[in-house]
């Protein structure tokens, strides 16, 4: 299809808008309720364009201009809201760049739209990435006519712990309404009232924590701000470092705003594969541990007591600690660590010679996957099968909503996704029957159209052969279906074994599904194709108090109800002074993984990045720096001595290349996790105590002058004497 | 060179040699100022409420050439603010050494919260003493860090070596200097 | 069916000898409402022919006919009712749109109250020929006596076998609901109306999709006025040639036109399309009883007309009225007197869609609701400034054509005419802060 | 105690009308709200989550959709609620008389109650009677119509007597029983349409 936009001529696909024809072409629109990911309403007429199509004559050829040759354009008699207007063979489009009409009217539009917007730049933590500024500056007339008092609203109104709302800077375009009606289909906010005296409000007595601070990204002005990060930093002054989020096995793309070595802000970022633009509220406000309490140096116990000490002397330590437990050591770290530290630890455990290390959260064995969330969103049947997604992985909750509104996979252009996508529609009609969930009640509930109460680690077989009318319905909703989806969560993988392996593809070959296994642990897949895992005579970490030494990598059986220590010796390597940590020998500080470059496994196999986020950590080291600590402890040498030495490993050992990295990840058929008894069930939790906001704990980095006044005399004597006197 | 040339030469050393000098014998005497002379900055507040004018806004670190700003911000208690509307500067600090006084940070002030006076004896012996916070830079606050620990440790008045004439700008509201 | 040639001139006054009013023929008679009533005066035979000649013939007679939409835009209701697809396998829709909310209008009442069999069987045979199943009317909320009597006819016609399975033993199957809105004027706008149908707020919808392809419920439905739907009733009664034979070349039919404002007998009269304003306003209405200055010919949304000689010979029909720049509407006549401030007269309607935006698009919200209606108050309150009426007219420019539904254009109908009519009104106004003509008292004491 | 838990009747009328599906069920909201203010003269919090249960959405829906139309209320309103058309061809009626008049004699501002309890008012736009202007409309009953001065304090002496008159319904129309309109010098012209036969149902192709 050919369009032209102001004299650009571009081939784009049938059912594209006009708007995303004129950013195709590399030409700007202004928009404001227009949103990649949510239907596209009209509702601001910023997007104005002239847009004019030739016409076929009674013979059916176009009719042409007499001067030219050319198709004659016949010019709609006034602009259109680009957005929703579909672009059509021939069509020609005109911005504010070549048309003075347009340009009036987009200037006009932001007067109209700045007529009750407050003058609050400064105070507004918007600005400086707000959608208003930006736009008012290219398009705006610059001063506005109106002569009146603004309108007065509701400011710094709470709609949540997380959310904060200001009335008067909403410009109603209902980007947030739609999307909790299109993305997460809860319909908890709308707007109140009608004509001008419209506004935003719950009657919910709060939004759900869930997803809910999306809303806070997508809003293009600053009428929905994010209330932990309220105040923190100005935009430009924050380092934005493009991460992966290892909360949960999804893996999604935020970006981590940290100022002055403190995170004060997570916000999504675009990962058209994994997670859109979405996040969930605990990847996005469940930050605060990575700047409260942090453990800065290393502790050594002594005389009963932990007190401050130099990696020096905690090495020493260390060395005292280890020597009579020759390798009867036991190696232990936290799922979410990158695959670089696991193989950091893997070599130091060969160099040692233990069995015993292990990573947790995992499952005794772990099936594979076969779908991806691209996958999910696509497929015409779902069955959730032991799965509380909500403290699994959140989003392939939406993922799988997206499945049950059309599992219409947003469109691409030069620009990016497409920002006016005329498939999608508001209210969608949802396929709920196109979603079974067999399990415990969850969140997910409400949108399924078969619900099977149900538990235990027999699920699976059930369903295989069905027993109730239920079941047999979900069973059959596999069956007819052309691109199946089965979701296996935690309670049906803590009972898993190669038999359960086996009776799970037998089903799938059977229904033709493809399978998405939620693995326990953010990055446990990862590791678990490490042979991380308890050898021969190990010890796994549910049995940590039967070890000689240990050491442990932010983990904290203690507050798991396990014994916190292993019989002799132990070593805690952690962000924060945790309960083991409190009854450990040495602690290490440790980095959180906002702050480690590496790379991690989500829950389909793609291997995605981690980066750096400027973070003040003090001494603070990554497990690969622990671990050589530990290795020079132990008197041996570790072949893996920094992030290039693990990826070299990574690559001798296994063949994955991790140096080149794309942004984006790569999907790679993953190793498959060896298997090993756990001796623990696993109990997914998204949400741990530390990640919950303390406002009361968040100070300033900065000392103030009180602090510095104390210091006034000089340690010089006698004091100098300030020139000039009377 | 002619003889002339000389004459006229030694006729200018003469003739001032019966003018009244023009040096100052700072700091004995004060220096005086003119009223747009850029020393360090003050932080004003509201003459008839009393609060701050700094709402906190990062504006002027965001102008400054000099990268000497640096403010951080938080929310007012609305039952006892600091500022007018939501938010505030819980710390605001110039760092006087970074500082070229340009006065770019003033005209970035959207309420008129930093305003450069005429204070320019600054000299102190340590880095950490050259950053300014909000405790000695508000209206009311009056000389320098190096100027004030003088007149603690003395008991004496603070001093200030300079005089401005017609007294302070109208945008430096509530400081007096002497005139 | 013949063709009566050659054709005779058609009728184009409501005291020509041959036009008879048919619409309104039984509203006001006692008992008007009743099915015994409606059943004596040849009640239901237009569905018993529309059953006998079947849905295809129905829509090429509704064609014939050459109806317009009554509801103001003027739309033919035969290619309308075409638009719906056939033999899709889902269920369609037949609405009427009852929110007769536009100032000015008041014929739907009338024929909602007093006449509601012979809605039913108008919606009958719309939904006969659409291949609708379920019909619904949305009647404004505040026509309570309206609705009661709309409920009753529908018990009666149930009761009757009309209304129900096979009606009349056509093996046509058709429900029909009464559903009561609650005070919004941009439900008249169908695509609002089918939101508030869905128990939404009334903001229009994105079109295309038109609502003959996704309608209520996402269904095909066709949405028209009660008028139009009485005026099929007629049609299929007495045939589309007769209904030809009214009105003028592009504007057939009669037409139920309003008036309002200083007359001797304001009202509703059912004449022929083509009728001239001074027939309607000096013969039936009784010629107005002061001064006149403007003349709005359709609802307050069309564009006011100059009282003189020009518009008061005009035809009243869609033609001849949009070449002088205005619109035929819902053919809701008023006079605004001499008396009155116009620029008073001209905010008080830009108050009425400043109240009823739906607050959806920027232009409507922010540039009606928040901004022209106050520029009017200010000038009234005689607090203007020259060059407000400029700004009024830049503003205008801004908003017309703009929005996302007609209600800010319907808004500016009025705001253009009055600026352009009676500039000095204006001018004076934000000159001296004083109306040409100050306020006095309208209200009659007995 | 639930309004709708001992209507089923009602409940199963009201959401007949509309298709068995979650849409259809959405479609009873406006129903089911003017219910309830009909019955408690207005909308409370607690039933607006109530209709939310029953029309399957949630408690800010229901606001929403509520907030939009003017004529329901989340206040208590008098028993007798006077809304005064105010729009243009009641203004040419003497409409803003209407409204000082009532406002001063009832002592009664919009959004309150007198302090007997009987009264509110509301000014309202375009109700449709704009050929027997100026109206007022009584709460969910009816209206009057061609409301002079002094038809007006006799509506009001009869509200505060709790006796309030029929509404009623004027209908401004010349068409007399034969059919026939009657122009105003009182001449009866044209046709009747009581005169043609309406065509036979057969068809007649």
């Amino acid at each position: 299809m050919k369009v032209t936009i102001d004299g650009i001529p571009v081939d784009l696909p049938a059912g594209t808008s006009a708007l995303d024809a004129v950013f195709h072409a590399g030409r700007d629109v202004p928009y404001f309720c227009a949103h990649p990911y949510l239907s596209p309403v009209g509702a601001c007429r910023m997007c104005l364009v002239e847009a004019g199509t030739p016409r076929k004559g009674k013979d059916g050829a176009f009719e042409l201009d007499e001067a030219t040759g050319q198709p004659k354009i016949f010019w709609m008699p006034k602009p259109m809201a680009s957005c929703t207007l579909q672009a059509t063979e021939g069509m020609h489009i005109r911005t504010a760049k070549t048309s003075d009409v347009v340009a009036k009217a987009q200037a006009g539009m932001m007067e109209f739209t700045l007529l009750n917007h407050p003058l609050d730049c400064p105070t507004c933590d918007k600005g400086g990435a707000c959608e208003l500024q930006d736009r008012a500056f290219e398009y705006g007339y610059g001063a506005s006519r109106y002569g009146f008092d603004r309108r007065h609203a509701d400011k710094h109104y709470a709609l949540s712990d997380f959310i904060i709302l200001d009335q008067e800077r909403c410009i109603h375009c209902k980007r947030c309404v739609r999307y909790f009606e299109e993305v997460p289909g809860q319909e908890v906010l709308d707007f109140i009232e009608r004509g001008g005296h419209t506004f935003i409000d719950t009657e919910e007595g709060g939004l759900p924590v869930g997803f809910q601070g999306n809303i806070a990204d997508i809003c293009p002005v600053g009428a929905l701000l994010d209330n932990v990060a309220r105040f923190r930093g100005r935009n430009w002054e924050y380092d934005h470092t493009p991460t992966t989020c290892t909360l949960c096995p999804v893996g999604c793309s935020i970006t981590v705003d940290a100022r002055n070595g403190r995170l004060e802000r997570v916000v999504a970022g675009e990962h058209r594969d994994v997670n859109e633009v979405w996040i969930c509220d605990a990847g996005r406000f469940g930050h605060v541990f990575a700047t409260e309490e942090r453990l800065t140096v290393p502790l050594v116990r002594v005389g009963g007591e932990l007190r401050e000490a130099t990696w020096d002397q905690a090495i020493e330590a260390m060395r005292q600690g280890f020597s009579g437990h020759g390798s009867n050591v036991g190696l232990y770290l936290s799922a979410d660590s990158t695959l670089e530290e696991g193989a950091a630890l893997v070599a130091l455990a060969e160099a040692v010679g233990t069995p015993s290390r292990d990573h947790w959260p995992r499952y005794p064995h772990t099936p594979m996957s076969t779908a991806t969330l691209t996958d999910v969103a696509t497929a015409d049947a779902l069955v959730v099968l032991g799965a509380d997604l909500g403290e699994e992985a959140p989003v392939v909750e939406l993922r799988i909503l997206e499945a049950l509104r059309g599992g219409l996979l947003p469109a691409e252009f030069a620009h990016g996704t497409a920002i006016a996508d005329l498939r999608l529609t508001e209210r969608p009609a949802r396929t709920p029957e196109k979603l079974a969930v067999i399990g415990r009640e969850s969140r997910l509930w409400r949108h399924a159209g078969l619900r099977v109460p149900a538990e235990g680690p027999d699920l699976l077989a059930r369903l295989a052969r069905p027993d109730t009318p239920d079941l047999q319905a979900a069973l059959r909703l596999l069956e007819e279906a052309e691109k199946p989806v089965l979701i296996l969560g935690a309670d049906v993988l803590n009972g898993a074994d190669t038999a359960f392996s086996a009776a799970l593809s037998g089903l799938a070959g059977r229904v033709g599904a493809k399978v998405l296994v939620i693995p326990a642990g953010p990055n446990s897949r990862g590791l678990g194709g490490l042979n991380l895992v308890p050898g021969a005579g190990g010890l796994p970490y549910g049995r940590l108090g039967e070890v000689g030494a240990a050491f442990l990598s932010r983990l904290d059986p203690a507050a798991q109800g396990l014994p916190g220590r292993a019989r002799g010796f132990t070593v805690v390597h952690d962000t924060h002074l945790t309960a083991t940590a409190q009854g450990a020998d040495v602690v290490l500080p440790a980095v959180t993984n906002y702050e480690k470059r590496g790379t991690t496994v989500n829950l389909e196999g793609r291997l995605l990045p981690l980066a750096q986020a400027p973070l003040r950590a003090g001494e603070g080291a990554d497990l690969i720096r622990a671990l050589v600590a530990v290795a020079e402890a132990l008197g041996v040498r570790s072949p893996v001595r920094g992030l290039r030495g693990a990826q070299a490993w990574l690559e001798a050992r296994y063949g994955l290349r991790l140096a080149e990295l794309p942004a984006g990840g790569r999907l790679q058929p993953p190793r498959p996790p060896q298997d090993a008894a756990t001796g623990l069930a696993h109990a997914p939790q998204l949400w741990k105590p530390r990640m919950l906001p303390r406002p009361e704990r968040r100070g300033s980095g900065v000392p103030g002058r009180e602090a510095r006044a104390e210091r006034w005399e000089l340690p010089l004597a006698p004091a100098p004497q300030p020139g000039g006197d009377d | 060179m002619s003889v002339l040339d000389i004459a006229k030469g030694m006729g200018v050393t003469l003739s001032k040699l019966f003018q009244k000098p023009v040096t100052v014998s700072y700091p004995e005497e004060r220096v005086t100022l003119q009223p747009r002379f850029r020393g360090r900055h003050v932080l004003t507040r509201h003459p008839d409420t009393g609060l701050e004018k700094c709402i906190g806004c990062s504006l002027c670190a965001a102008a400054c050439p000099a990268y000497a700003i640096y403010v951080e911000a938080a929310e007012n208690d609305p039952l006892n603010p600091t500022s007018p509307g939501e938010r505030y500067a819980k710390v605001y600090e110039i760092n006087m050494l970074r500082c070229i006084f340009c006065g770019l940070c003033e005209e970035a002030c959207p309420t008129g919260a930093v305003v450069l006076g005429n204070e320019f004896e600054l000299a102190d012996y340590r880095y950490g003493d050259l950053v300014y916070g909000k405790e000695d830079m508000l209206v009311g606050v009056d000389g320098s860090l190096p100027q004030r620990r003088e007149a603690a440790r003395t008991g004496r008045p603070l001093r200030r070596g300079f005089r401005v004439e017609g007294g302070a700008r109208p945008e430096l509201e509530g400081v007096e200097y002497p005139s | 069916m013949t063709v009566a040639d050659p054709a005779p001139k058609p009728i184009t006054s409501g005291k020509d000898p041959r036009f008879a009013p048919s619409l309104y023929a039984h509203v006001g008679q006692p008992g008007s409402w009743t099915l015994e009533y409606y059943r004596k005066h040849g009640g239901y035979e237009g569905v018993r022919r529309a059953f006998a000649i079947g849905p295809d013939a129905v829509i090429d007679e509704v064609k014939k006919s050459g109806l317009r939409g009554r509801g103001g835009a003027g739309f033919a209701t035969g290619l309308k009712w075409s638009f719906m697809p056939l033999n899709d396998g889902k269920p369609h829709y037949v609405i009427c749109n009852a929110d007769e909310s536009e100032p000015g209008s008041f014929k739907d009442r009338y024929l909602l109250s007093e006449d509601p069999h012979q809605l039913i069987e108008g919606m009958l045979i719309g939904g006969y020929a659409m291949r609708a199943s379920v019909g619904y009317i949305y009647i404004r909320g505040e026509y309570v006596h309206a609705a009661e009597r709309l409920w009753g006819a529908i018990e009666e016609a149930r009761a009757a076998g009309l209304l129900g399975k096979n009606v009349l033993g056509s093996g046509f199957d058709f429900q029909l609901y009464v559903h009561r809105g609650a005070g919004a004027y941009i439900c008249g706008e169908e695509t609002a109306l089918m939101n508030s149908l869905e128990g939404l707020r009334a903001n229009p919808r994105l079109k295309p999709p038109f609502p003959a392809a996704a309608g209520l419920y996402g269904l095909p439905t066709t949405i028209n006025n009660v008028e139009t739907f009485c005026a099929a009733t007629q049609i299929l009664k007495y045939g589309a040639d007769w209904h030809a034979s009214m009105g003028t070349e592009k504007s057939r039919g009669m037409k139920l036109f309003q008036i309002s404002g200083p007359v001797a007998r304001p009202g509703v009269y059912e004449l022929p399309l083509g009728t001239p304003f001074r027939e309607l306003i000096d013969d039936w209405a009784g010629g107005p009883l002061e001064d006149i200055k403007a003349i709005i010919p359709g609802g307050s949304s069309c564009p006011m007309l100059r009282w003189d000689e020009a518009t008061l010979d005009m035809p009243m029909d869609y033609e001849a009225i949009a070449a002088a720049g205005s619109m035929l509407g819902t053919g809701g006549v008023t006079l605004i007197p001499r008396s009155v401030c116009i620029v008073n007269a001209t905010w008080n309607l830009v108050r009425f869609y400043a109240h009823e935006s739906c607050g959806k698009c920027t232009p409507c919200r922010e540039g009606i609701s928040g901004w022209m209606v106050r520029m009017y108050e200010k000038l009234v309150r005689g607090r203007g400034v020259p060059g407000d009426v400029e700004l009024i007219l830049d503003m205008s420019e801004n908003i017309g054509g703009r929005s996302f539904c007609a209600l800010a254009d319907a808004c500016l109908g009025p705001v253009l005419s009055s600026i352009k009519l009676f500039r000095e009104e204006y001018d004076a106004l934000a000159e001296t802060g004083q109306p040409l003509y100050p306020a006095r008292s309208r209200w009659r004491e007995s | 105690m639930t309004y709708f838990a001992d209507k089923h009747p009602l409940l199963a009328d009201i959401f007949s009308r509309y298709p068995d599906s979650p849409q259809g069920r959405r479609s009873a909201l406006m129903p089911l709200l003017r219910e309830v203010q009909n019955a408690e003269g207005f909308v409370s919090e607690a039933r607006m989550r109530e209709i939310a249960d029953l029309c399957g959405t949630t408690a800010t829906e229901v606001r929403s959709v509520m907030s939009f139309y003017s004529t329901y209320h989340t206040l208590p309103t008098g028993r007798y609620h006077l809304q005064v058309c105010s729009t243009l061809m009641c203004a040419l009626a003497g409409s803003d008389e209407l409204w000082d008049h009532l406002v001063s004699v009832l002592d009664v501002q919009p959004g309150d109650v007198s302090a007997d309890g009987r009264f509110s008012v509301q000014k309202v736009e375009c109700l449709g009677s704009c050929g027997t202007a100026p109206v007022v409309q009584l709460g969910d009953e009816g209206y009057y119509e061609n409301v002079t001065r002094q038809k007006c304090d006799r509506l009001i002496a009869a509200l505060r007597q709790d006796a309030p008159p029929p509404p009623d319904n004027p209908v401004p129309v010349t068409v007399r029983e034969d059919g026939r309109q009657m122009t105003a010098a009182g001449e009866r012209v044209g046709a009747s349409i009581h005169d043609r036969k309406p065509l036979p149902a057969g068809g007649d192709r």
